[in-house]
């Protein structure tokens, strides 16, 4: 029982204490942060030697928490293949994210400074849970940091854009806790343990409502199209530094969400509701590039493009086959980074003409050369082109998406390609190339070498995903096998075991082991 | 030599990370010049060694694979970056170096005394590895990636003189381009993965395993599917007819960028393409219609519009998208070793004419820059007469002329011959070959006018430029005239190692190499054909000296129309364009091709994006959600005045509820 | 003969009589006398209820009824005074300073 | 006949007797010492309610004056609600009259008094002594609503209080005589033997019409919706510490004597009056919501939150099952830790008079105050029930009690109702955090007995928010 990961997970909560008792030197809080944030990704690279390349779940920590009344919680944690890598990118892009604050934030530095610790803490906290109920209270901590820090850090009206993602998070959030509360009673007693409530068998038509309740959830988080409306409100509302961790890690967990909740606890469901997600994924993939191309703000291109983006990766999760799955899990730790990137860039131009409109920009590569080269970097990888990382997620998206029953859907999907090309290269050309005409960009400073520093990681680790992705994926290979033979088997256990035992006997013992790797029903 | 093939992709890649991240310092334009041209002209020393190598081997064990490392494994997918040498990728990869050598020596010399020196020649060795990459590929991922490295490098290259704005938008007109062809490549490649594996459960995308597997696949029904989609690729990347505006605007690069990238190599890919895939291709005779009708309809059309251009480099960029319209034809009909042939030999003709335009253009900018006027220094009108002012450049411009024509004797009459011949005989396509035939023949005078026209407008007649202007006119330095005189010398020699067998015959039996050399590859393809192919094609001698007689025949008339109307009297055009000034004027614009597409895609989709964001994302979706919270705070103003502040409201308020509960329960 | 009905029907007309007083009249005083009716009306039920069941518990209860009523009555004039104090009048219409 | 002398055994209202002494103790003191300075009688207040948190018997079962009174844990749990409620707010008080200038003495006392009615009502078993207790209470509450004398918006709340709250007791006597007359008898343990014996009782209209008329009397009490509507005008008019009290501690008692009584007394009527609280939770919880969306006094939106807390406590109540119960006693243990806390803060911000109410009264008070705004936001966020906060804890336990019986739709309409909350609150938060500040908030002067108030309120929210164990058992435990 070794306890590195509740030390991951706390170290951010000792910095905010830290920071707590220190005196108002801005520089001081930063050095601090800086340190704690760094301390933790440090601690979180010894995950990745330690992990072993197995299916079940590793560095288990399962203490008593709460037991009162019919409620049993545990303080129950671990991590396998899928949520290693998404730990990793929090831990990864932290320390980014609060270099990138130092000229960007005068005023109470502070409280910020705790703001993103204590987001850390609640996204951490919520990809190593393994207890149902441990999971929402960390999926819910992290509403309320990301809510102060887009409100009182933020742009012309944060206000708005601060309360409608804060609601809209919320409600579909609460519809989840009654959802919980449903299977845990239908599993009758124990722990909110997520393994025990995949064994239970659930009857079909209970699977529904619930797998609505929790697709809902997710849906506003990763966002889907219909429910997309509040990302680009929060993105160009929110600071720098704020909308780099709400792209690069908080979007992701909605997909986080679909892999470990909603798919494996409700297989007949996930099964029914496919080609649904599939085309709000598709809908959101093509709206979301169309809609980007036309807009005036850079920072809401990039939020659109992230819808897009994580359209692809629902089609890939939905692909419910290997290929499909292990893109669906790159492409969010792709999206993490180029996304995240192209947010920091947008905050170098914000700081130094305080504007985010695409018509006040042009011809900035004579001014700004290597801004430009790594701007265009960014770009390409955001766009996918092979040799980057965007393009490894993607490819395997598609193909896995073809291989499963979502043939048609893939194919328009595959012209998200285009349309992505489309609205990136123009927005860059607009920005980038053309005549140096308007004077104030005459003179502005290329990047400084803080700037350099905070980029030089993620440039770095776009071309390494892109050119040798495979210890990623070996790494998430089985516990990807083990979901997807876990969701055949209880779909096919529905279909053939006639209903002897009442839905709460889960599958009957003996049942053949499916050969892992061949994706069996509905690809024939 | 075999071993180290992952040489010839790596040193470009040394040469671009060398210059991309430190020319800025190096600053010395020789310096920067020689790391990048030694860089390309290493792996063509590695390419001849592989060729010798190669040559040594007997015929039937010439493929060798070397996996470099495991770059994709996924569940039952694997792609490894690995590299495959075949003769026809040792040919390719002979073409990208050699005359990738010869251009970057050139631009040694044509960018010098520009501001972004080490960045051009970073973007052309990153481009020569990305080509490298595609042509080496031994499985269609690896061909994937050099597929979109080319497009991403045309992109920079085309965008070069980002200052321009015309060069960004072609720079990025071209990108979306190619992306519209690689989606095309993906459906194909995903239909082909799919299938191959749920059906006959191969799991693969390797080219040898798909060759080995290839009997399994159907004749037509998905292959058609999969080919077609794959073709739609190739019209993306080598600019055939749905998709081929892109080329003629990239001429907004500098004249090397498109010697090598819009003349030999990146528009090549597609050809290379459907040959490495031969196998698949053959195996549905409607795509191989498909692609010879494209082929042959892409050879008129850009050969029609190539006789109105004024713009030197453009007439080029068209009579590019018509070569390639005849090795598409080539393609089609099954000849694929002539398609290869004449890709190479177009490399090297249409290299040298790109080459010799850029160094009239250099000649021009140099002295109208001396006369401080500000006319277009591409604009044949305002040339005319450099023969005696340039005298090296004329006579290797005349020679790829000639080549380009199809005048006997040189590289060009005999692979453009055999593609006639092959499209006249091929079993395939049964009475659509008499029509092809026509059609390539018709192109071909088109050829024959309009690359004559140019030499006559550039070389010929009284000197309309500048009279200031004049005297400084002078022939291009020797840096520039090298890669001339070789790529001059190579269009006129090229011809002869695939000699067509007719002629071999007469000269004592040479066969012809050329088709010897890539039999192995397309054999299997052939066999293939011949499943369906109509019994009898008529192979009588006579005629196909008859047909080759009237090519040559086609050429000479070509070649006098343009002599008369251009050298003789030069009023003639003038008639010719005030009769049929409706005819004129269209041909002028391109048959308003770009303009239709903007019309058809480019605006539908900003007005549709506009509209979605507008109406739909702004209205609808936050109307729907602000519209909730609206109700509920009209709902909030209004309850909140039922607190009046009366105690008696209040009380009657409790009342009415005791008396609603006892009644709702009592009488129920 | 008089039954336990009719004590009933007579403590429910008091106690509508009572309840409508509240509703109707204006003045504090009024209303504390009406809201004091429907107590009475309660005692009036409970003495009828423990003379019918027979045992004691009714009347007890009018007892600890009748005192908190006075109780009531104390506190009630108490801060009708203070409000007159304040406002010179004690007319219900007039307590909506607090509204919405 | 020889006098059965009755069993009083006074360990079963050892609290009330120490709190009776002490409160009149204190009334004698008030009159001989002279002098402005009250703040000695808070001390002895606090010193009495300590004593009697000490005098809680616990574990034990005694029922006391045959059958009256029954100590149990349940009672206790309640009991510890009350000291805890009164003892915050004479905590959070001095400083406010002080500055209000009406500095009586009688305050403490009355409040002292206040409690000993609400541990009545915690501990009846029978219905003459929830009358009683509820009587003690609720004339106590008139006379503190109308505690400022000089202030006419607190002599209306009395007023107001005073009519309406005898004009709902009307109506609960009316039930209890019915009830009695029903079944003979006013100990609620017999009301159900009775009930369960003769099936001629059970479907007799009058037990019914005695429990709906009963059922009004507490909904008034607890502010349940149809009989809400003098809940806002009480609350705002009255002085803020007596606000803090009224919103907590009656409230508790109201449930209390509610839950005992229906659920000891009325076990057959059961679908009845559980359809009749879904109905009231519903009304509840969306009126209390919906209109609290709109208000701008801070005190008001509190009451209207107030009116919605009570909604979400009914809910557990609809569910009368273990979970549910428990929930309920958990929520208004931590319901008074957050109100209070956050009327503590109200009076620290408010000048005399109370002017600056309003919430815009707020902007910029986190710049100014970062330590109290941050307080105040963790009230509030509990009030909302977010996670690391208790009030998650505790509306977890009611839902999940609703979801366990079944009442998956009244789950989802609180569920929608406190996302609907959520708006109000953190519209305090963005005055607080998001606007710049108009004013110094210079006046805000933190005595070391608010302080004390506030961090037990916070230790309050946030302790059993992340380890709810030991509270949450004490809660299961002590089911009537």
């Amino acid at each position: 029982m070794d306890f590195s990961l509740s030390l991951i997970t706390f170290i951010p909560l000792a910095g905010v204490l830290l920071l707590l008792v220190m005196p108002r030197n801005n520089a001081m809080l930063r050095g601090t942060a800086l340190c704690v944030s760094l301390v933790g990704f440090i601690a979180s690279i010894s995950l990745i030697c330690e992990f072993k390349p197995i299916a079940d779940y590793q560095f288990v920590e399962n203490l008593p928490w709460i037991a009162a009344g019919s409620f049993q919680m545990n303080y129950h944690v671990g991590i396998d293949g899928i949520s290693l890598w998404l730990v990793i990118l929090t831990t990864f892009i932290m320390p980014i994210a609060i270099l990138s604050t130092w000229t960007a934030v005068e005023e109470r530095v502070k409280e910020y400074m705790i703001c993103l610790l204590l987001l850390e803490v609640g996204m951490l906290g919520a990809f190593v849970s393994l207890d149902l109920f441990l999971f929402y209270i960390f999926w819910e901590l992290m509403l309320i940091p990301m809510y102060f820090i887009i409100g009182i850090w933020g742009g012309k009206n944060r206000v708005y854009a601060a309360v409608k993602f804060f609601i809209y998070t919320m409600v579909g959030s609460l519809l989840m806790l009654i959802a919980i509360m449903y299977i845990y009673f239908k599993a009758g007693a124990g722990d909110f343990d997520i393994t025990r409530f995949y064994s239970i068998g659930l009857d079909p038509a209970s699977q529904t409502w619930l797998f609505l309740a929790f697709a809902l959830a997710f849906a506003i988080k990763v966002p889907m199209f219909p429910l997309h409306t509040w990302l680009p409100d929060a993105h160009t509302e929110a600071p720098t530094a704020g909308s780099v961790i709400l792209a690069a890690v908080l979007l992701k967990m909605g997909t986080y969400g679909f892999v470990r909740f909603a798919m494996p606890l409700f297989p007949d469901a996930t099964a029914r509701f496919t080609p649904l997600i599939a085309t709000l994924a598709v809908i959101g993939i093509v709206y979301a590039s169309l809609v980007a191309m036309v807009q005036e703000d850079v920072k809401k291109l990039v939020a659109y493009s992230s819808v897009a983006h994580l359209g692809f990766v629902m089609i890939g999760l939905f692909a419910l086959n290997q290929q499909g799955i292990a893109g669906g899990m790159l492409q969010m730790i792709n999206h993490g980074i180029s996304t995240g990137a192209l947010f920091l860039i947008v905050g170098f131009i914000y700081e130094r003409r305080h504007t985010r409109l695409i018509t006040d920009f042009g011809g900035l590569s004579k001014q700004m050369p290597i801004f430009a080269t790594i701007f265009m970097i960014v770009t390409f990888s955001s766009i996918g082109l092979p040799g980057t990382n965007g393009f490894v997620g993607e490819f395997l998206v598609l193909l896995g998406g073809f291989e499963s029953g979502l043939r048609t859907w893939t194919i328009i999907a595959s012209s998200g390609v285009i349309l992505s090309a489309v609205y990136m290269l123009w927005m860059f050309q607009r920005v980038m190339f053309g005549e140096l005409t308007n004077p104030k960009n005459q003179v502005l400073k290329d990047l400084n070498a803080r700037e350099i520093v905070i980029m030089a990681p993620l440039i770095v680790m776009i071309f390494v995903m892109g050119i040798y992705p495979t210890p990623f994926i070996d790494k998430m290979n089985p516990s990807i096998d083990r979901l997807i033979v876990q969701m055949k088997q209880k779909q096919v256990a529905h279909v053939v075991a006639p209903v002897t035992a009442p839905g709460r006997a889960g599958i009957p013992a003996g049942y053949p082991e499916l050969p892992s790797g061949h994706p069996a029903g509905e690809a024939k | 030599m075999f071993d180290n093939v992952w040489l010839i992709p790596l040193l470009p890649l040394i040469g671009f990370l060398v210059n991309g991240l430190f020319g800025k310092k190096i600053k010395n334009e020789a310096v920067i010049g020689g790391i990048g041209t030694l860089a390309i002209f290493g792996s063509f020393l590695v390419s001849c060694g592989i060729l010798i190598q190669m040559i040594g081997t007997s015929p039937e064990h010439r493929v060798f694979e070397k996996v470099i490392f495991p770059w994709i494994h996924s569940g039952n997918f694997k792609a490894d970056m690995a590299f495959l040498v075949d003769p026809l990728s040792v040919v390719m990869i002979m073409v990208v170096t050699g005359v990738g050598s010869l251009i970057h020596l050139y631009s040694i010399g044509y960018m010098h005394g520009e501001e972004g020196f080490y960045r051009f020649f970073a973007y052309l060795n990153l481009f020569c590895m990305s080509m490298l990459l595609l042509v080496l590929g031994n499985n269609l991922l690896v061909m994937f990636i050099g597929w979109e490295g080319v497009g991403l490098c045309s992109y920079l290259l085309i965008g070069y003189y980002f200052h321009k704005k015309s060069a960004g938008d072609a720079a990025k007109k071209a990108f979306v381009m190619n992306r519209v062809g690689d989606f095309g490549f993906l459906v194909g490649l995903f239909t082909l993965y799919w299938w191959l594996g749920s059906n006959q459960n191969i799991w693969t995308i390797n080219f040898m395993e798909l060759k080995q597997a290839s009997h399994l696949l159907p004749y037509g029904g998905v292959v058609t599917v999969a080919t077609l989609c794959f073709f739609v690729g190739a019209t993306g990347k080598s600019a055939q007819i749905p998709l081929f505006t892109w080329l003629p605007d990239a001429m907004e690069g500098p004249t090397p960028v498109s010697a090598l990238i819009h003349a030999a190599t990146m528009v090549t890919a597609g050809v290379y393409m459907i040959g490495r895939m031969s196998f698949i291709f053959i195996k549905s005779p409607d795509t191989m219609m498909v692609i010879a009708v494209v082929g042959a309809a892409t050879a008129i059309f850009a050969a029609t519009i190539g006789t109105a251009q004024n713009d030197i480099k453009r007439v080029l960029a068209y009579s590019t998208v018509s070569q390639l319209g005849f090795m598409f034809l080539a393609m089609g009909t099954g000849a694929f070793a002539a398609g290869i042939f004449h890709l190479m030999t177009h490399a090297f003709f249409k290299a040298c004419l790109f080459l010799g335009s850029g160094s009239v253009i250099h000649a021009m900018h140099y002295a109208l820059h001396h006369a401080h006027s500000h006319d277009d220094a591409q604009d044949m009108r305002n040339m005319g007469g450099l023969r005696k002012a340039m005298p090296i450049t004329f006579i290797t411009f005349l020679v790829s002329t000639i080549a380009i024509a199809g005048i006997p004797g040189f590289s060009g009459f005999f692979s453009k011959d055999e593609i006639l011949w092959q499209a006249f005989s091929n079993p395939y396509h049964g009475g659509l070959n008499m029509i092809l035939w026509g059609i390539g023949a018709v192109a071909a005078c088109f050829t024959a006018f309009y690359m004559f026209r140019l030499v006559f407008m550039t070389f010929y007649g009284d000197c309309r430029i500048q009279p200031k202007a004049k005297s400084h006119l002078h022939e291009s330095p020797l840096v520039i005239t090298i890669p001339l005189m070789v790529l001059g010398f190579l269009a006129a020699v090229g011809g002869y190692i695939g000699l067509p067998k007719l002629i071999g015959e007469l000269f004592g039996g040479i066969p012809n190499y050329f088709e010897l050399w890539l039999d192995p590859v397309f054999e299997l393809a052939q066999e293939y054909g011949h499943t369906y192919a109509q019994v009898g094609g008529h192979h009588n001698v006579a005629l196909e000296w008859g047909l080759m007689g009237g090519s040559v025949v086609i050429a000479l008339v070509g070649i006098t129309i343009a002599f008369t109307m251009y050298i003789k009297n030069t009023e003639l055009p003038g008639k010719f364009t005030s009769t049929f000034p409706a005819l004129h004027r269209a041909v002028y614009n391109k048959w308003y091709i770009d303009e239709l597409y903007d019309f058809l895609f480019v605006n539908p989709c900003k007005a549709f994006g506009n509209f979605l964001w507008k109406g739909f994302d702004v209205l609808v979706v936050d109307g729907i959600v602000n519209g909730v919270a609206a109700v509920v705070k009209g709902w909030s103003g209004a309850f909140r005045y039922t607190a009046t502040g009366y105690v008696h409201n209040y009380a009657f308020v409790m009342a009415a509820g005791t008396m609603a509960i006892l009644g709702y329960y009592i009488f129920r | 003969m008089i039954t336990l009905h009719h004590y009933l029907i007579l403590s429910g007309i008091l106690f509508s009589i009572g309840a409508l007083g509240v509703l109707i009249r204006r003045n504090a005083i009024v209303i504390f006398m009406c809201v004091e009716l429907m107590l009475n009306a309660v005692n009036l039920t409970f003495i009828a209820f423990s003379r019918y069941l027979g045992n004691i518990d009714g009347q007890i209860f009018v007892f600890f009824v009748m005192t908190v009523a006075a109780a009531e009555a104390a506190v009630g004039l108490a801060l009708m005074i203070a409000f007159y104090k304040n406002r010179e009048s004690i007319d219900v219409e007039d307590m909506n300073i607090m509204k919405l | 006949m020889e006098l059965a002398l009755p069993q009083l055994n006074f360990m079963a209202i050892m609290p009330e007797t120490v709190l009776s002494v002490v409160a009149m103790a204190l009334l004698l003191i008030n009159v001989l010492v002279k002098g402005e300075e009250k703040a000695y009688l808070g001390y002895l207040s606090l010193a009495g309610l300590v004593g009697a948190l000490f005098s809680i018997p616990w574990g034990a079962k005694i029922s006391g004056f045959s059958d009256m009174v029954l100590q149990d844990n349940f009672s206790a749990f309640f009991t510890v609600i009350f000291i805890l409620c009164a003892g915050l707010t004479i905590l959070i008080s001095d400083g406010y009259f002080k500055k209000e200038g009406c500095n009586h003495g009688e305050l403490y006392p009355l409040i002292l008094f206040a409690t000993v009615g609400m541990m009545f009502m915690a501990k009846a078993t029978d219905l003459m002594t929830v009358f009683l207790g509820l009587e003690v209470l609720s004339v106590a509450l008139y006379i503190l609503a109308g505690f400022n004398r000089a202030n006419t918006k607190s002599n209306e709340a009395g007023l107001k209080y005073f009519l309406l709250g005898a004009f709902s007791t009307g109506f609960l006597l009316y039930g209890m005589a019915l009830i009695y007359g029903a079944t003979g008898s006013t100990k609620i343990v017999k009301i159900a033997a009775m009930a369960a014996q003769s099936s001629a009782v059970m479907n007799n209209p009058m037990f019914l019409a005695g429990m709906l008329l009963m059922a009004t009397g507490f909904s008034f009490k607890i502010a349940a919706a149809p009989f809400h509507m003098w809940t806002p005008d009480v609350y705002e008019g009255a002085p803020t510490p007596i606000t803090a009290f009224m919103s907590a501690g009656p409230k508790a008692a109201g449930f209390a004597a509610f839950v005992r009584v229906f659920v000891i007394a009325f076990p057959t009527l059961m679908p009845q009056w559980s359809e009749l609280l879904w109905i009231l939770a519903v009304l509840t919880m969306t009126t209390g919501n919906i209109i609290a969306l709109s208000q701008d006094n801070i005190k008001r939106m509190l009451a209207y939150s107030s009116i919605a807390h009570a909604g979400y406590a009914l809910v557990g109540f609809t569910a009368h099952n273990a979970s549910g119960v428990s929930g309920i006693m958990f929520y208004l243990l931590t319901y008074t830790f957050m109100n209070i806390g956050a009327f503590a803060i109200i009076i620290l911000v408010g000048k005399k008079g109370e002017p600056n109410n309003n919430v815009q009264d707020y902007a910029g008070f986190g710049v100014k105050h970062p330590v109290l705004a941050l307080c105040m936001s963790i009230f509030l966020f509990s009030l909302a029930g977010i996670p690391p906060t208790a009030g998650f804890i505790g509306k977890f336990y009611l839902f999940a009690g609703a979801v366990q019986e079944g009442y998956i739709w009244l789950a989802i309409i609180g569920v929608l109702n406190s996302a609907a909350s959520v708006y109000y609150y953190l519209r305090v938060m963005v005055f607080m955090y998001m606007k710049s500040p108009e004013e110094e908030f210079d006046w805000v002067k933190l005595s070391p007995a608010i302080m004390l108030c506030i961090l037990i309120a916070v230790a309050g929210v946030l302790i059993p928010g992340i380890i709810p164990n030991s509270v949450l058992n004490l809660a299961t435990l002590s089911l009537p």
